[in-house]
């Protein structure tokens, strides 16, 4: 049985104005398990406080029920006192009688009989009450950032200036991601090279990163503050620390005939490449889909021009388990399809190209060298045609498109009309848009300088088909504003394809029990106020994975994905909330009903052998909870068929006590 | 095998070479064509309009004879296919079109949608496969560049339809290459030739079937295949001497079973 | 003795995050509504096990209530979802056992929606009274 | 909205099936449309009046025989509203009337040519009278 000590605060006249005080303490000394009840003026009050202090010594007391505001003001107060005074701070719990009862009711009597209900259920439940402590975990200080992106490679720089050690994962051969393929960025047109690859060397060069190129995380176990990850690092046949990046055996290589990705695929490179002259690292990399050497064993080529004896056909892929504390995805985005979309020609011509393409196509480092020059005959184009919403804004039904809008896509194509038409001059451009979206700072004025002073032709309507004859697309289109049809012979026809999350985002999600929405777009923690927070702890979203954006909400949120990152690793431990769920394992049956419920992947299972009547044994599945991951949310506790599950601090019990203590 | 057959109206008319060589390449291929016994015709266009019942009935008898068989059901005009394909999917899809229409013919027999309904090329494609037509193939049309016209009513509405991808189809352009010839890609092959506004207003027809013929000439067609005859009508009518020619006039000619028939 | 006129008693269960915090605004801003109706205090609406339910019916409760943040806005992303399909189908068996639906609420009430706690208060508690004493599952082994 | 034309809405939006406020205006309906410059009102026109109540004027207007029903506005629609449906439907009011066929039999014979294939002519009596 409990000593329950009660405490019944006045709150000056808040609560005494409405709530018979003095008929509060003297009913709820009778309560069970209550032997000391009183009441004061101001109990959270350094008197107030005392006032408990003495009493739990006094009366040996093991539990308190504090009626006064709600527990929301002063709950951390109280357990701050009881713990001062010995006793543990879960021990103690608050009878809401201000803003639940005092202050929305008029009638003393009626107040005083609601406050001392709500004192009964508080009591009834403090007798069920069992200290708690705080779990404690360590944290591992390091963190690991996937993806090499303008994302990952801004909070990697964040971290590793806190001094925290970070590696980063990156599937390409090199990073840069995205944003290293891009030629003029908007709203001020630098070109991304100038900006991007001075950060590409500042993670090269800073000792506190590690740069995992060509290799992808292929599993995580633990939680937050102890990640075991594994990292596979697929063999490039170049010895990444003997070879200078001097390509000469990229020049060399005879297997000449490679689809470039990096330029995608509107030229060729060779077999052995280094994807671009900024390329960090600055290794070569065998293609083995398409070295000789490596199908047939015979070449060689590489091999004999390097003199850095880097080459090394024998490489194998290479596993790498390294711990973290903290992992932040940065997997990125990628243009989606434009198979369903052929009503454009896509399929059709060479002509008719994506936004990424066209990125491509004005890069000075580029298939054209810059020079804006169709793909198909090497000509260069005179109309452009731009179409927007191509795969976005779809609804569901259509089965094909990303329903939600993919927000750069009105910036980087009035970027393109407008650079087009600065060095081309003799182009007519026309932007075929349904709204023209450009909220951020500098954007829209930006958009209007392509309309006013390039005089680009933005036309409200769509493209309905896109029809190759000839050396000419012809374009059908609507033009809603002058209710016609129009029919534009262009010479080259952009289409801003809507951006998707990368695919491995959705086997890494499964692994890190990361939530996802239904477009696979990682989910936050909280939509406003964490939005750089997986709902599982120990995990930060950086970049496109979180949803669409472009490079200057990417970097803020790089920033902030670091911040948190170095706050979690700035601590040595980890105190949990000790109201997390616990599962009896005796009456637990394995059926998995809790971890499917599970929103944070806190419950896993575990073959434990258990003694049975007549000295037998038997293996049960049991579940487990894992306390420094679990929330407390309870809604295992209410999926466990067998009751198995409850919850610390709001046990079945407790609650139960609650509705009867106010039913009574 | 046998399957049952919906020949449609205009294939006892102006399209017999349609059906002819239909039925001849099929029972070359393998495949009998038993025609609907009493069959009505189709309507020419389908009505999207949930409380159009009776003009639907006469396709529902012709699924429901196919179904008592158990037979899927053929037809080889493009029209008659759209409106027997979006009835069946009506039939199998909204319950209550379902229920006024077996209310009207026969309650304690109802048809729900089970007939499985083919497209002539569908038949080629699913059943017999391109390969084996390859296999049977005796005078390969070879060095003939072939520009396939889909028009609008083998592929949409695609999601009833569902026969190819309705911007990028390549069924007909299998079939082409299948019979030995060389198919011509083109933008407007499935783009409308005009339809039954052709009566009203010949000249939109004419418009839109010479945007579709020059597309296919500088597309480097020879010819051009359908598989509909007022494609080809308003093809043909509008044309400068491009030849607009059935599917199953190439196939049986590809198969050695045309010269029979003309003798 | 007074012969009372006929008050219901109300059971809310609120979430921790968004109405319990609620409640509390409306209490801040002095918003009424009528004492029959006494909180329970869950971390989540998805806390709330349909036992829990059927025992504030058979210890005589009139009306029972679940405030949870609105859907999307969940403290732990999907609870509330899981909220909202429990009790449709227990709703739905207590309507079955002759436990009428006006006895018995899900709403979606936020931490700044004090006004809102408040009138649906009003407006349950005022159904739940037209509709007098709940006698079919109380138990009346619990009566003293 | 007066009352007459609240009814068609109505009856139009049941027939059809179509949600009009699912439209986002993007205009590829008419920009697809092979019949566009034969309409008075074009695919987007269509949706939007129906949306709004408009229907008297679609009722008598000639832009109703001009649908192909080549069903590419509702192929390519990015939102699925359909607006083909909408057309079919606003036809089927106007010649559901007594004595408002678009095309009777005696039409017929100065509109053949000796080639035309019966599928064209069933079609149009399909589309053009009740």
């Amino acid at each position: 049985m409990q000593r329950i000590g009660v405490f019944v605060c006045w709150c000056g006249s808040n609560i005494a104005g409405t709530v018979d005080v003095q008929a509060v303490s003297d009913a709820l000394k009778n309560e069970p398990g209550v032997v000391f009840s009183t009441n004061y003026q101001y109990m959270c009050s350094q008197a107030g406080q005392d006032i408990i202090k003495q009493a739990i010594a006094e009366h040996k007391l093991t539990g308190i029920v504090v009626c006064s505001c709600s527990p929301r003001m002063h709950e951390a107060t109280f357990r701050k006192t009881a713990a001062a005074a010995g006793l543990n701070p879960y021990m103690v719990e608050i009878a809401n009688i201000r803003e639940q009862c005092s202050w929305v009711h008029k009638d003393m009597p009626i107040g005083t009989e609601k406050a001392i209900i709500l004192g009964k259920a508080a009591v009834a439940k403090v007798n069920l009450n069992t200290p708690l402590t705080p779990g404690e975990t360590p944290v591992t200080k390091r963190a690991l950032v996937i993806g090499g992106g303008i994302a990952g490679i801004q909070t990697a720089l964040d971290i590793a200036d806190a001094g925290f050690p970070v590696d980063i994962v990156e599937k390409k051969p090199t990073i840069g991601g995205k944003m290293a393929q891009l030629d003029k960025t908007f709203p001020t047109l630098d070109c991304a090279a100038c900006i991007l690859t001075p950060k590409m060397v500042d993670v090269a060069q800073n000792d506190k990163i590690r740069i995992f190129s060509y290799s992808e995380v292929t599993d995580v176990k633990g939680f937050v503050g102890n990640f075991d990850v594994t990292i596979k690092k697929h063999a490039r046949y170049v010895k990444e620390d003997v070879c200078t990046g001097c390509g000469l055996c990229t020049e060399k290589c005879p297997q000449k005939k490679v689809p470039n990705e990096f330029n995608l695929g509107m030229d060729n490179r060779r077999a052995i490449y280094i994807p671009f002259a900024q390329a960090v690292p600055k290794v070569a990399t065998i293609d083995p889909n398409y070295c000789t050497m490596l199908k047939t064993g015979k070449c060689g080529v590489c091999s004999k021009v390097c003199t850095a004896g880097a080459i090394d056909y024998k490489q194998k892929d290479e596993f790498i388990e390294e711990k973290y504390g903290a992992i932040v995805v940065a997997t990125g985005y990628n243009p989606i399809s434009m198979d369903k979309f052929d009503e454009f020609a896509y399929s059709q011509s060479k002509d008719v190209i994506t936004s990424l393409e066209f990125e491509r196509l004005t890069n000075a480092a580029g298939p054209t060298a810059g020079k804006l020059l169709r793909p198909s005959d090497g000509k260069h184009p005179h109309t452009i045609v731009f179409v927007q919403c191509v795969g976005s804004r779809c609804d569901s039904c259509a089965q094909k498109g990303k329903e939600y809008c993919s927000k750069i896509c009105c910036m980087y194509t009035a970027k393109h009309a407008m650079l087009t038409r600065d060095k081309y001059p003799d182009t007519d451009v026309y932007v075929f848009y349904i709204d023209v979206r450009t909220p951020g700072k500098n954007f829209d004025e930006f958009y209007r300088r392509a309309v006013e002073e390039y005089d680009v032709h933005y036309v409200k309507g769509m493209v309905g088909k896109v029809t190759p004859e000839g050396d000419k697309l012809k374009v059908q289109a609507s033009d809603l504003l002058t209710n016609k049809q129009m029919h534009i012979d262009a010479d080259l026809v952009v289409l801003a394809a809507a951006i998707e999350p990368d695919k491995s985002a959705r086997p890494l999600a499964t692994m890190l029990t990361a939530s996802m929405d239904t477009n696979d777009f990682f989910t936050e923690a909280h939509p406003k106020l964490r939005p750089v927070e997986s709902p599982t702890a120990g995990v930060f979203l950086s970049g496109t994975c979180q949803g669409p954006k472009d490079i200057p909400e990417t970097v803020s949120q790089a920033g902030a994905a670091a911040s948190k990152v170095i706050g979690l690793l700035a601590k040595d431990k980890l105190t949990g909330n000790p109201c997390v769920a616990h599962s009896d394992e005796w009456m637990c049956n394995g059926c998995s009903s809790c971890e499917r419920v599970c929103p944070y992947g806190a419950i896993t299972y575990e073959d434990k052998e258990f003694r049975m009547p007549d000295r037998t044994t038997a293996i049960r599945r049991i579940a487990v909870v894992n306390p420094a991951v679990c929330q407390g949310c309870g809604a295992c506790t209410v999926a466990c068929p067998s009751g198995a599950m409850d919850l610390r601090g709001f046990a079945s019990s407790q609650i139960m006590a609650e509705v009867d203590a106010i039913c009574k | 095998m046998k399957v049952s057959y919906f020949p449609g109206c205009t294939l006892k008319n102006k399209a017999i070479d349609l059906d002819i060589y239909a039925r001849k390449s099929a029972e070359v291929l393998g495949v009998t064509l038993e025609e609907i016994e009493e069959w009505q015709c189709c309507g020419g266009v389908f009505s999207t309009a949930r409380d159009e019942i009776a003009t639907k009935l006469a396709s529902v008898r012709a699924l429901k004879a196919a179904h008592e068989k158990n037979y899927p059901l053929v037809t080889v005009c493009s029209a008659c296919h759209n409106v027997i394909k979006q009835t069946n999917h009506a039939m199998q899809n909204d319950a209550e079109f379902a229920q006024k229409v077996n209310n009207y013919m026969a309650p304690e027999d109802a048809y729900n949608g089970e007939t499985q309904v083919y497209h002539y090329l569908e038949l080629l494609r699913d059943v017999i496969g391109f390969d084996t037509i390859k296999g049977k193939v005796v005078n390969p049309l070879k060095g003939q560049k072939i520009a396939a016209y889909y028009g609008c009513l083998l592929l949409r509405p695609s999601s009833t339809m569902q026969m190819d991808d309705p911007e990028n189809p390549h069924i007909m352009e299998d079939f082409i290459s299948a019979i030995g010839a060389q198919p011509v890609i083109y933008a407007l092959r499935n783009e409308c030739c005009g339809g039954y506004v052709t009566m009203e207003s010949p000249e939109l027809a004419k418009k839109k079937s010479d945007a579709i013929l020059e597309n296919a000439k500088a597309a480097g067609a020879d010819m051009i295949v359908t598989a509909c005859p007022l494609c080809r009508y308003n093809l043909l009518k509008n044309g400068t001497d491009m030849p607009v020619l059935y599917i199953t006039e190439l196939l049986a000619q590809a198969l050695g079973v045309k010269e029979d028939t003309n003798g | 003795m007074q012969i009372n006129e006929y008050k219901p008693l109300i059971v809310a269960f609120c979430c921790n995050w968004c109405s319990y915090a609620g409640a509390d605004l409306a209490g801040n801003n002095r918003l009424n509504y009528p004492a029959d109706v006494k909180i329970i205090r869950v971390p989540c609406s998805c806390r709330v096990n349909p036992m829990f339910v059927l025992r504030a019916f058979q210890r005589g409760a009139d009306g029972v209530i679940i405030c949870g943040c609105h859907p999307g806005d969940c403290h732990y992303t999907s609870g509330n979802y899981f909220t909202r399909r429990r009790m449709a189908l227990l709703f739905s068996m207590l309507d079955y056992l002759g436990i009428e639906r006006e006895r018995t609420r899900v709403e979606w009430v936020s931490a700044a929606e004090g006004a809102k706690f408040a009138a649906t208060m009003n407006d349950f508690t005022e159904k739940v009274a037209a509709l007098g004493e709940n006698k079919r599952l109380e138990d009346l082994r619990c009566k003293r | 909205m007066d009352k007459n034309n609240k009814y068609l809405q109505e009856e139009i939006l049941r027939m059809s099936g179509v949600n009009p406020r699912k439209c986002m205006s993007c205009g590829k309906c008419s920009a697809t449309c092979p019949a566009y410059d034969e309409m008075e009102y074009h695919p987007h026109q269509f949706v939007s009046m129906v949306k709004n109540g408009d229907i008297e004027r679609l009722l008598n207007s000639q832009s109703l025989y001009r649908c192909l029903s080549c069903f590419a506005c509702i192929d390519r629609c990015p939102r699925s509203v359909e607006p083909a449906k909408l057309v079919e439907a606003v036809r089927l009011i106007a010649i559901r009337k007594q004595g408002a066929n678009h095309m009777t039999a005696d039409d017929v014979p100065e509109l053949l040519d000796e080639d035309i294939p019966q599928q064209a002519i069933v079609s149009a009596f399909r589309k053009y009278s009740k």
